[in-house]
């Protein structure tokens, strides 16, 4: 089992003909993922990767049935394709861009909401349930293994450090899901975790946040109800208030978002807190005992 | 990016906001003109810290003959690491009360957010909770007059500064939209004459929007060298410890930092190379660490669209070009590593697979070199 | 019995302190309205007509509970006075200004769909239920009674006519509304037709109809549905095509909007049309028969 | 309000909307500079009505020296009841393909509505309906570029053209929304040089929304009788029969115009004074009525706000002031009718109480002046 993406989606890929989008396209067939079809305005007709391209997305839901899309085209343009996804029926959106305006991404998260779709993004490195052995998203396809862990994560890279080293472990993943490292996004820890609360096959949870607003201070009042063990490892120990660290979320700006106040609330709701990102895999097996 | 308050001003006043006569100044003698233009004045550095007033960078002048020895205190003085190089002139205001006002995202809630305080000019975090109006603005509907109005009587205000608070927070938040805003502040938001005027305004603007503001002036805020790093298209931020770090993803380089100070070494700066930067803008990177003199430097990779085999070309053709003259620690894990691993070996450097050891040999050779 | 307003509305005055305020809730009370509260921001403390006045809609939905609420301000501000009745709960707004920007309309009586309430106008005579003894209008008083007939106009002074003419003749009113002359309104008569259809004390229908637009050819399309006589009488015969008569509704443009187009579609779907406003009470009288 | 031709361009060059350079001839003179500047050029009066081409207000001027005779062709020239003040001077283009655009609001639907057909340059009510896509917008949504270019692939434009077209529709919807138009029209919207370019544009804006437009130049559409009740801020619409008429809201005002042509007269005019009228502009608006110098006035009010003694005084007003020169039918009922009738009673003018019986009288009376 696994959380939001299972084997049975059918994707699109926004952008298909560029770079990225062609390379990703590769890395998801290979690992499983059901792409049915690409989108490139004015490449409609054409194939990539063996996989027919459209020239909308709308072209692209009624022939192929499509009911879930991964949107790799410019910040510029990343509002325009959201949206085109969501009128068009799409229910799994996953927004690769980084740098998309956050008045942007308010609009996209808000018609969502509206239409009961699910956003994850943008300036995500996707999910990837590996039960299921399907994927959107651009993490590397070695690192991950079936297994009884849920990972949420708000940054690519450091999630790929600590899956790999679950997976080194023998602690495979039922699904792993990037938020985004931007301010506004489709997800929350709270959204997840709930997923993960109905997922019988996710035994336990790892959180791996950073500094920078209150999404974990927030996600601490779920776990009891969560009623799984949870694991966080928090980012941004050692970052200067008021700096910008990367993400555009992760900044400390007026004494909100420190580390020490989202370790905290975490802790005292119950989640085992570690304080390097190799002690993960450790907690976690302890945890599942 | 953060505007200059004179900035954040002209678009506040383009947008209806009631703000002060006032004029940019940047030499003593346009201090004379523009207090003999205006009358008695507040001369205020134009700097993008907090705590102006505190740190002697707002002078009043009273007339146009004080006003260029005002000004030549300031223009040119240090306030909390920026130099003076200009100050904006504005008419002294009779305040008879000073409230709060901004308009901001909410990113738990994924919603504008506007709040206000009958408490104004300190800080916001310092004002006591009872003191404070918050609301969520529903992107669905915006924010029409009645939405700042009733905000307004919850902070006990009624008749005519209710009424133009409901304008305000309407153009407040019209100003958020079409600018992009991360956040439009007024503090403080003065009552004089009976009637609100605001008397300070920050507007800072989403980096990611900028490229639909053409119009916006530009400004830079960092030190010289987060300016040089950051036009490379890299994150960067400028610490002041001795172990320079690099990493590939934002996470991962926050966590870097973290491990190095875990060890009891000090970073001295934040660097996302990207998560799939190849062999060019990595090389441009380390190069700039190589510039900062570090005492060592710790470069720390997770394979997963970043190549294994880019990074070590990069450190090699930098050690070639330009030669690295303290010691570099690189750990090197996932997509390509073999290949990665064994050029580095070649070169008579030797990677690490563990994160946990490869900071503690950066800590242990920064302590060596002290 | 009636439609959409019953006497257990109770209602707010938006604007109650103006002049056309003061002597409408005069006539609603007089009238028998459930009128519970004005707005009139700085004024709230006060009474006008023995009513109490606030600051806002939400002081006085909170210490009313207030449902209902009639706007009189001035166009400029009917958007803002009209959102802050639909966010602060009220579920029945008439809206009297005339001169009330499309796009505003747009936006009113979008958000109105969406939060699930009735807005009748801009730019109406309102609504009066003879039977409950309750208006929410400008209409005169003495010109109605109880009875089995519905009326639904988009004139106002034109339906004074045929409603006197109506009551005169000993045929009294279930509920008497006003669509309003505007473009875009919050009803149309197949809203409308709609609710009276449901209503068993209305026994037949009244429409009054006026050239532009197509709302009356839409509403043809309902008859058979509606199941009721249904009489009407459609004004401009005269007008000539591309001149405003009046109304910023009332005017046929490229075609669309003739008197003959909507005679034709109601004629055929089986509703008696008559040609003079007079003719109204006897076709009425047959097919109550 | 209807805006010139030139001055829509205007509003729609500035939005982004591509236009051909063009620039505004008041004389022939200028028609000659203007084809200097910009080349072979169509001179296109500017006039509020379509099918100009046709009526000869359209002619091409292929250099300078021709463009003075071909301006003084046009200007001055009577098109459709109005006479040639101005022209646009408009670049030629070299049209591959007509197509068309517009958005404008859909009343039943309560939405904007954007139309686009395949064939051009006609009047889009004449157009094959299999060559029209219509299309609402969800005014929760708006219109982003791939709303267009949805249209445009179901146009059959493809590649470069539809990418305009969603840019295009995208800009539409932005004039429509900011200016509160009721119609943007573009039509043609030509393809030339294998790019989409608006050869002719039609902006209405929203009567009720010109408060907040003060920088659009007004312009005011009707004969000089029709602007001057207007200005009194009433309804008026020049008719060409003898019976002159006034009656209370719209709906009643047209009503009459009914009844009296039922009965065979022919109405001078639609007025309607007003739901609730007093004495004063009540009086003015029958003043003006009196000016047309109709056979026979007719006067049909329904009391409802309107006081029926209120319309009593306005007429004796007029009749003491500037006299009422023809037979005057008075219909009066409702609010105060006993006091209205019986001081236009006292005054010998005798009123009806049925609007059927009124009408008819009106008509006889005019039959009778004939």
């Amino acid at each position: 089992m696994a959380i939001m993406l299972t084997r049975h989606h059918k994707i699109l890929v926004q952008g298909m003909t560029g770079n990225q989008g062609q390379f990703h396209t590769r890395q998801m067939r290979a690992y499983g993922s059901n792409v049915v079809g690409g989108i490139s305005p004015g490449k409609g007709g054409t194939e990539v990767e063996g996989v027919p391209v459209f020239n909308s997305v709308r072209d692209a839901v009624r022939e192929t049935g499509a009911d879930a899309s991964i949107v790799f085209v410019p910040a510029a343009f990343a509002k325009d394709a959201a949206f085109e996804a969501l009128e068009n029926g799409i229910r799994l959106l996953v927004m690769i861009p980084e740098h998309v305006p956050v008045q942007d991404s308010i609009a996209i998260v808000t018609r969502a909401e509206d239409l009961g779709a699910t956003v994850i993004g943008p300036n995500t490195f996707g999910i990837i349930s590996p039960g299921e052995g399907t994927k959107m998203g651009i993490m590397p396809n070695h690192i991950y293994k079936p297994g009884p862990v849920g990972v949420v994560a708000r940054s690519g890279t450091l999630s790929y450090e600590i899956a790999f080293a679950l997976t080194n472990a023998g602690l495979g993943q039922t699904t792993v899901l990037g938020m985004g490292g931007d301010p506004v996004v489709g997800q929350t820890f709270i959204s997840v975790l709930h997923h993960f609360k109905s997922d019988p096959d996710t035994r336990a949870v790892v959180m791996v946040g950073e500094i920078g607003g209150r999404a974990e201070e927030e996600a601490s009042l779920y776990l009891k109800e969560l009623g799984k063990p949870v694991v966080a490892y928090l980012a941004g120990r050692a970052s200067p208030p008021g700096k910008r660290m990367g993400h555009a979320g992760a900044i400390i700006e007026r004494g909100v978002g420190t580390l020490d106040s989202k370790e905290k609330a975490l802790t005292a709701a119950g989640a085992r807190v570690v304080t390097m990102p190799w002690e993960v895999a450790d907690a976690v097996r302890e945890a599942l005992r | 990016m953060k505007l200059y308050e004179y900035l954040a001003k002209e678009v506040l006043g383009k947008a209806g906001v009631p703000i002060p006569p006032g004029r940019v100044v940047d030499t003593p003698a346009e201090a004379k003109e523009a207090v003999a233009a205006i009358g008695p004045a507040a001369l205020k550095a134009q700097v993008l810290v907090g705590g102006r007033g505190k740190a002697g960078g707002i002078k009043f002048a009273a007339t146009p003959e004080e006003a260029p020895a005002v000004a030549s205190q300031i223009l040119g003085m240090d306030l909390k690491g920026y130099t003076v190089e200009r100050l904006y002139a504005e008419a002294k205001l009779d305040i008879e009360r000073e409230l709060y006002v901004s308009v901001t995202t909410d990113r738990g809630a994924k919603r504008p957010f506007v709040m206000a305080s009958s408490e104004g000019g300190v800080e916001i975090e310092d004002v006591d909770d009872a003191a404070i109006v918050r609301r969520h603005v529903d992107p669905r509907v915006g924010v029409l007059p009645y939405f700042g109005k009733e905000m307004a009587y919850d902070l006990g205000l009624d008749g005519t500064l209710a009424r133009e608070f409901g304008a305000l927070v309407e153009k407040l938040y019209g100003v958020y939209q079409e600018y992009d805003a991360e956040l439009v502040e007024i503090n403080p938001l003065a009552v004089a004459g009976g009637h609100l005027v605001a008397a300070d305004a920050r507007l800072n603007v989403d980096d990611s929007a900028l490229y639909r503001h053409k119009g916006l002036p530009r400004v830079d805020e960092g030190t010289p060298i987060e300016l040089k790093v950051r036009d490379l298209g890299l994150a960067f931020v400028e610490l002041d410890g001795d172990i320079a770090i690099m990493a590939n993803g934002a996470g991962m380089a926050m966590a870097t930092l973290d491990a190095v100070q875990h060890f009891g070494g000090r970073p001295k700066n934040f660097l996302d190379a990207g998560g799939g930067a190849s062999v060019e803008p990595t090389a441009e990177a380390l190069g700039v660490l190589v510039s900062m003199n570090p005492r060592v430097i710790f470069v720390n990779i997770f394979g997963g669209i970043t190549r294994c085999d880019d990074v070590a070309k990069a450190i090699l053709q930098v050690r070639e070009t330009r030669g690295i003259p303290v010691p570099l620690v690189v750990r090197l894990v996932g997509t390509n590593e073999q290949a990665g691993v064994e050029l580095l070996a070649k070169a008579g450097i030797s990677a690490y697979s563990e994160m946990a050891v490869a900071a503690k040999e950066a800590v242990r050779l920064a302590e060596e070199g002290r």
